[in-house]
């Protein structure tokens, strides 16, 4: 008889994804969402259980069908998985439990039980990615979390939201196409599907084209799916005109799921073994790195709608965890992986604010928002200490993750320093990003009349403010994302040299 | 012969494929498109891949052009801009066609038995399939069981789309939010035409069993829950188009339509987990019966019914969703 | 033998080339979608190609004994087309609806209608 | 109670106040301003209580966490820190009654929250003054700056707002563009950041770099005001006064120059940047602020504004003291801090108190004020002969000081820059002292008026005193900051 710790990787993936047709099914909106809730509660409660275990120095294996690998479907959970994990697993249910009525205000009761269905397939598919150890089969919940994705934010209210996903829908796809070229090329020269068989087989390729033109294809695959720049044309209109609860739970993970992905690639998989893979990679990603930064801050520095301020602000954000990789040393994926995690946890307590702020105001430019700190006290108060983690303000979460960072670029010697350079200038944008917010809500002159504007509910006040107080407590007891992310920098590098 | 046979029908593919994207009206495009399908299936037969063969027709060929049709039908038919960006479409495309063929000079030759594929995992399942659940269709054994995890997701890919089209057409079109619904005469269907609907009532029967014959028969030959499901959509959307939207909505109503998909996944699923509740791993089919052997057998059977009734579920809700929908 | 190899593999490139092309530089919203298609399609037939072994036959098993074709990457395309299929509903619903608001399915009509 | 024990009372107690005062707020103003009283008495007990253990040579100490290996928030009180926080918390208990006064005459809004910040501003300050580690000092340091934006921005019009994103824009881009590179690079070339009598770097790092890392940090420290970083001090001044009496001539500029003092002595090493050439510029650097910020002092019209400038060139006297890098010039670095904190927080405190009552701010208006303000003009009478360093005043005691270690060193420039800022000084400050209590008014005031409210005026006065007091009882912290300079070789 086996116990349930050994079930868990395999739970972490159904207990949602089997919830989704009986959440379709069920009326009235409300059971259907109690339902979904649940669900991901469930699916937090094994990531973290999962994060004790791996803590404890357990690695996790699972063969799907009892089968071994790379015959039958492996799942394998270590430290770095389990990062992603607690992310996709933590924004859902936060999202979920803050999103009632941002749910109600942009979709009628008789459609919830489908959006809560899809919201479980993404959750299904954002956690069946890092817990697989087999490449196929991340394409396959690849393409579930994509299409629930898809799904979520076409419940958009404005019309702008379908265009923005249908060019979701075809970037996303034509992603998910190139890392299928390129799955098939590794499978064309060594026959296997399974990651860790798929590395110790390549070693005996690794100098013939067609390995070397699939690292190209799956890095650039993943690239578009994790709206690197200049691939990330697609993602400022679908965060900002998604539910604001979506908004949320993507901000937070949508994304960073494709950057472990690539991250496990590139370094797991390809590095080591293809001739001068690690300066390749880094010479590809190093500038787009820098330019996403700069770009991405440029824009959001001038943006006048908060959401769109806020997406543009992910793709810089993204940037720097680019960055911290693309230096492909222990201290810069220990900046990286940090910078997953904490970049996750200060976006979505941003949109989770923003969402509080949606349920009063008349809409999302900055000037919509004027004044709004007078009678929302709280949430403008959320908003300013997530704000500040964002910046790298000491005390949160993010600046321990920027201080790794420019610690990780000192090492590099000269082009560290123009690196931090880097980093110092965008760090001051991001003060000016937000700033223009706190300015606005806390300043601005009301445009409508605020008389009838009034906090927002309890529940999501409580939430954001939990998520709020989350950014102070990783910014003063670092320890556990640090733990893991500098144990996920060991994974990707491997034993060193 | 064969090689000429290849060549001829790659050649018509390429043909095919230009004329597509180089002909603006879409009618002829999506029935192109079809027609690319049905030429893709014949040369994945020629390639030894009978179940991808059979595939790629029924949904290739089929169901997509049924659902493009159906979207046509609410969309317009006529591409009306120009194509734009030339250049910069040209660029882009060659850099990962220009990868491609540089990837091309290290490829092992075609159909050489010494390749890595051949060598790795893939000889394991030929050599395995008979011992450890010994049905012919070695595809159909590493579908269902090998990587049967795979297929599950697989399902709910499918399972997705379906949700998410009948939650996108549940949207009430936000300038006309007060308006009724202008739904298209659903009594509307082909009645009046005497020899389709001979022709068509005549054949219905056959479509459907040929469809159940694949289902039950995946094991033995090609074939399989996929396949049987978009088959048996197909007669019920025949069905549909002969007679009117709502007789067919009268044989499955979209409340049992619901059932349909989540059940089928759902069936699927709780293979998967009594799989685990009997002491095995999540989708262990061995410990379904006291023989191994047949475990396998019978798991494999209920996961291939699941899939079957997803598919027919989710690909008539789709129908459904667009048929019903109101021209604006 | 080895030039109808080739020529597989070459098909592969030429329709990749021809559905993403049709995919980023198309206005039309379905014709993406077709185009989308044809490049799926495309990718389809690496896997099939390599999964091929000569004088084989499709691996289903008969009395006697035979060389089989590679059944891996036929059952990873079975799974591809069905994506794709789900993939392309998807995105013909969302057209449908982007029609219903818009009026059109012209990305250009489209971006002109925002910027109003 | 151990010294740990009362450093955790010490950062936590403000910030139990601020919460405290957020809830007396919404039962009455007195109650209020009671529990500020309250929170400022026991916070200055606190610290006083940790004086004897220091004086003895103990070094209470604090780990809160370790963030990472090497990367810790702790807290050790040591000598210089020990006077930073007594000053602080002594003076905001003054400040607090000031501030009753003065908000209350001037019926400003907001007083709660105004309550609420200062009190964070006050833990940030302990929290500077207590810090074990550079990561702790820039944790508090950056605490600092953020509760004081509120502050400055109380007005909330567009004037105001407008200064203090000159304010927040200032101290925000020089600490994180410079100090936290900075303080990062000393992590990777040291491996800590935690203070060390006689420095850490040394052996670590040679040449130009220094100069370099040095530079980084001292205008890093925008706090500390070396021209060019110091234009966030004027804008500051659209603060009520009690906020520029406390934070801007006490707690947040101090916090500047201790940070300048502390990474100078137990980052660098006192020898070991003696023995650096490229270090020598700090000097020049000061001496220009000095200067510079003096003749602009003299050209301002408005009486907070020239204080300001007046702040500018005295906070560059203690970082130009410290700069001499000898023992006694590092003692006259700490006691300037004490000597020019009670001269700045008395002459603020009569600008404000003048404000109240007459609401003049310019400086040809106040002639003959000192008629109707007597107490209050002897007060500010007082602080200015302690900023020129006039006997017998706080500000003579510590120019001695540095004049001595200047000459120790053989340094001329420091020298000659104390003579011309003193003759500069006696140039801005003479005449408004004159003016007030020799010429007569031009026009009698639209409203009968005579001294601020008793509040100020008492507040004021207790700050007077305690600058004339400093000159004759300076001998405690003569001997705590001796500990400062024994610790060096």
């Amino acid at each position: 008889m086996t116990t349930i710790a050994h079930h868990l990787p395999a739970l972490q993936v159904i207990v949602p994804m089997l919830t989704a047709p009986l959440v379709m099914l069920l009326k009235p909106a409300g059971l259907a969402r109690a339902a979904a809730i649940a669900a991901s509660l469930f699916a937090f409660a094994i990531a973290i259980a999962m994060t004790m275990g791996v803590l404890d120095g357990h690695i996790y294996t699972y063969r799907m069908g009892s089968w071994p690998a790379p015959y039958g479907i492996e799942l394998a959970v270590d430290r770095f998985s389990v990062l992603v994990l607690l992310i996709v697993t933590g924004a859902s249910s936060f999202a979920l439990l803050a999103g009632q009525r941002s749910v109600d205000a942009d979709i009628s009761h008789d459609r919830q039980p489908l959006f809560y269905s899809a919201w479980l397939l993404a959750l299904a598919g954002l956690s069946g990615i890092p817990v697989s150890a087999d490449a196929f089969n991340i394409f396959v919940f690849m393409e579930i979390s994509s299409l629930a994705s898809y799904v979520l934010i076409a419940g958009g209210s404005n019309r702008r939201a379908l265009p923005a996903v249908f060019k979701y829908l075809i970037m996303g796809t034509i992603g998910a196409t190139f890392y299928l070229i390129g799955i098939g090329l590794i499978y064309l020269m060594t026959g296997t599907l399974n990651l860790e068989d798929m590395a110790q087989r390549i070693s005996g390729v690794e100098d013939v084209n067609p390995i070397i033109v699939a690292a190209g294809f799956v890095t650039v695959g993943l690239a578009l799916k994790a709206a690197i720049f200049p691939l990330h044309v697609w993602l400022p209109n679908a965060y900002t005109y998604a539910p604001n609860t979506v908004t949320v739970f993507l901000a937070a993970c949508g994304t960073k799921v494709s950057i472990y992905l690539l991250l496990r690639f590139d370094l797991a998989v390809f590095q080591g073994n293809l001739v001068e893979h690690a300066f390749h990679f880094a010479a590809f990603l190093m500038p787009l790195a820098v330019l996403g930064i700069l770009v991405g801050s440029t824009v959001a520095m001038f943006e006048k709608d908060i959401k769109r301020l806020l997406a543009y602000s992910s793709i810089a954000q993204i940037g720097y965890i680019l960055l911290g990789a693309s230096l492909v040393t222990i201290a810069g994926l220990t900046a990286s992986t940090l910078h997953i995690f904490n970049h996750a946890l200060a976006k979505g307590t941003l949109f989770l604010a923003v969402a509080c702020l949606a349920t009063q105001c008349t809409g999302y430019r900055l000037s919509q928002l004027g004044g709004a700190a007078k009678k929302m006290p709280w949430t403008a108060g959320a908003l300013v200490v997530s704000g500040f983690s964002l910046i790298g303000i000491p005390g949160t979460a993010g600046f321990i993750s920027k201080w790794y960072l420019i610690s990780a670029a000192y090492e590099q010697g000269s082009l560290g320093i123009a690196l931090i350079v880097v980093l110092v200038i965008s760090s001051l944008m991001a003060v000016v990003y937000i700033w223009r917010i706190v300015e606005s809500i806390y300043f601005g002159e009301p445009t409508s009349d605020l008389s009838s504007v009034r906090e927002a509910p309890i529940a999501m006040l409580v939430l954001t403010w939990a998520a709020a107080l989350l950014n102070i407590y990783f910014g003063l007891v670092p320890e556990l994302p640090v733990s893991l992310s500098s144990s996920a920098a060991d994974i990707l590098l491997g034993p060193t040299p | 012969m064969i090689v000429l046979f290849g060549i001829f029908l790659l050649t018509l593919l390429v043909i095919t494929a230009l004329a597509i994207v180089r002909n603006d009206s879409l009618y002829a495009a999506v029935i192109l498109n079809g027609i690319f399908s049905l030429l893709m299936a014949a040369s994945f037969f020629l390639l030894d891949a009978a179940d991808v063969a059979l595939t790629e027709a029924a949904i290739g060929a089929g169901i997509s052009t049924v659902l493009f049709l159906g979207a046509l039908a609410l969309t317009g038919e006529l591409e009306k801009s120009p194509t734009k960006h030339r250049l910069l479409g040209t660029a882009v495309v060659a850099i990962p066609t220009l990868l491609i063929i540089f990837a091309f000079f290290d490829i092992p030759q075609f159909g050489a038995s010494d390749a890595p594929v051949h060598q790795h995992v893939g000889p394991w399942y030929i050599e395995k399939t008979p011992e450890f659940i010994d049905i012919p269709n070695a595809v159909t054994a590493v579908l269902g069981s090998f990587r049967g995890y795979d297929t599950l997701g697989e399902v709910f890919v499918v399972f997705t789309a379906g949700i998410g089209v009948l939650f996108l057409l549940s949207a009430r079109p936000l300038a006309r939010r007060n308006e009724p619904f202008v739904a298209r005469d659903p009594h509307k269907g082909l009645r009046h035409y005497l020899v389709p609907r001979v022709v068509g009532r005549f054949l219905i029967p056959f479509i459907f069993l040929f469809g159940l014959y694949v289902q039950f028969h995946g094991e033995y030959g090609p074939g399989g829950g996929f396949q049987a499901g978009a088959i048996v959509a197909a007669s019920l959307i025949l069905y549909s188009l002969l007679e009117g939207e709502r007789r067919c909505l009268v044989v499955i109503p979209s409340g049992a339509l619901r059932w349909l998909v989540a059940g089928g996944a759902l069936l699927y699923g709780g293979v998967g987990v009594v799989g685990m509740l009997l002491g095995g791993n999540f989708l262990d089919y061995n410990v379904l019966a006291s023989d191994p052997v047949k475990g396998q057998q019978m798991g494999i059977i209920l996961i291939e019914l699941g899939v079957g009734l997803t598919v027919t579920g989710v690909l008539l809700s789709v129908y459904h969703a667009f048929a019903g929908r109101g021209k604006l | 033998m080895n030039v109808l190899g080739l020529f597989y593999y070459w098909v592969f490139a030429v329709l990749l080339m021809v559905g993403f092309y049709a995919v980023i530089a198309k206005p039309n919203y379905v014709k993406k979608l077709i185009g989308l298609s044809i490049f799926q399609a495309a990718v389809f037939l690496l896997y099939i190609t390599m999964g091929k072994i000569e004088d084989g036959t499709a691996p289903i098993f008969q009395a006697a004994e035979n060389v089989y074709s590679n059944p891996l990457p036929q059952v990873l395309i079975l799974t591809a087309i069905v994506v794709g299929i789900s993939t392309t509903a998807l995105g013909l619903g969302i057209v449908v609806r982007i029609r219903e608001e818009y009026g059109s399915i012209e990305e250009t009509d489209i971006k002109e209608r925002d910027r109003k | 109670m151990t010294g740990a024990d009362l450093i955790a009372l010490a950062l936590v107690l403000p910030l139990v106040g601020a919460v405290a005062i957020g809830a007396a707020g919404k039962i009455g103003p007195n109650v209020r301003e009671a529990t500020t009283l309250v929170t400022a008495g026991a916070l200055a007990w606190i610290v006083w209580s940790l004086l004897p253990e220091v004086m003895q040579g103990g070094r209470p100490s604090l780990l809160v966490s370790e963030l990472a290996p090497g990367i810790e928030i702790a807290f050790r009180v040591e000598p210089l820190g020990m006077l930073f926080a007594a000053l602080a918390s002594s003076l905001w208990i003054v400040n607090s009654i000031y501030s009753i006064g003065y908000m209350r005459g001037n019926n400003e809004k907001h007083q709660t929250r105004f309550y609420i910040f200062f009190a964070i501003a006050l833990a940030a300050a302990v929290g500077i003054a207590f810090a074990d580690n550079l990561f702790t000092l820039f944790l508090f340091y950056e605490v600092l700056t953020l509760s004081t934006y509120p502050l400055v921005s109380h007005k909330g019009d567009d004037k105001t707002i407008r200064s203090a994103r000159v304010y927040l824009g200032v101290l925000l881009t020089t600490s994180i563009g410079l100090l936290l590179p900075a303080i990062i690079w000393v992590y990777t070339v040291a491996g800590t950041g935690t203070f060390a009598p006689g420095g850490i770097l040394e052996g670590k790092m040679a040449g130009p770099t220094v100069g370099l890392l040095l530079g980084l940090f001292v205008f890093g420290i925008g706090k500390a005001a070396v021209m060019p970083v110091h234009r966030w001090l004027p804008a500051a001044m659209v603060a009520p006064t009690p906020v520029s009496a406390l934070l801007h001539a006490v707690a947040v500029v101090k916090a500047g120059v201790f940070t300048v003092i502390k990474v100078i002595i137990y980052v660098f090493g006192v020898d070991f940047l003696f023995a650096e050439p490229s270090s020598a510029w700090l000097v020049y650097a000061a001496s220009f602020t000095i200067i510079a910020g003096s003749v602009v002092a003299l050209r301002q019209t408005n009486l907070k504004r020239m204080l300001a400038y007046s702040t500018v060139a005295q906070l560059s006297y203690v970082v130009m003291a410290t700069a001499i890098l000898k023992p006694l010039a590092e003692i006259g670095a700490a006691v300037h801090m004490v000597a020019h904190a009670f001269g700045k927080i008395t002459l603020f405190f009569a600008a404000g108190a003048i404000y109240v009552a007459s609401k003049k701010t310019e400086l040809p208006q106040l002639k003959g004020i000192a008629r109707r303000m007597p107490w209050t003009m002897a007060a500010f009478t007082v602080g200015a002969l302690s900023m020129i360093g006039v006997p017998p005043t706080s500000g003579f005691v510590s120019k001695w000081y540095i004049l001595a270690g200047a000459f120790e060193a053989d340094n001329y420039v420091v020298i000659a820059t104390i003579i011309v800022s003193t003759a500069l000084n006696a140039a801005y400050f003479l005449p408004i002292i004159y003016m007030a209590w020799f010429l007569k008014e031009d026009t009698p005031p639209a409203k009968e008026h005579g001294e601020a409210p008793f509040a100020a005026v008492l507040a004021l006065t207790i700050t007077a005193f305690l600058t004339l007091a400093f000159f004759f009882f300076n001998a405690p912290v003569l001997d705590l900051e001796r500990q400062l300079v024994q610790a060096l070789p």
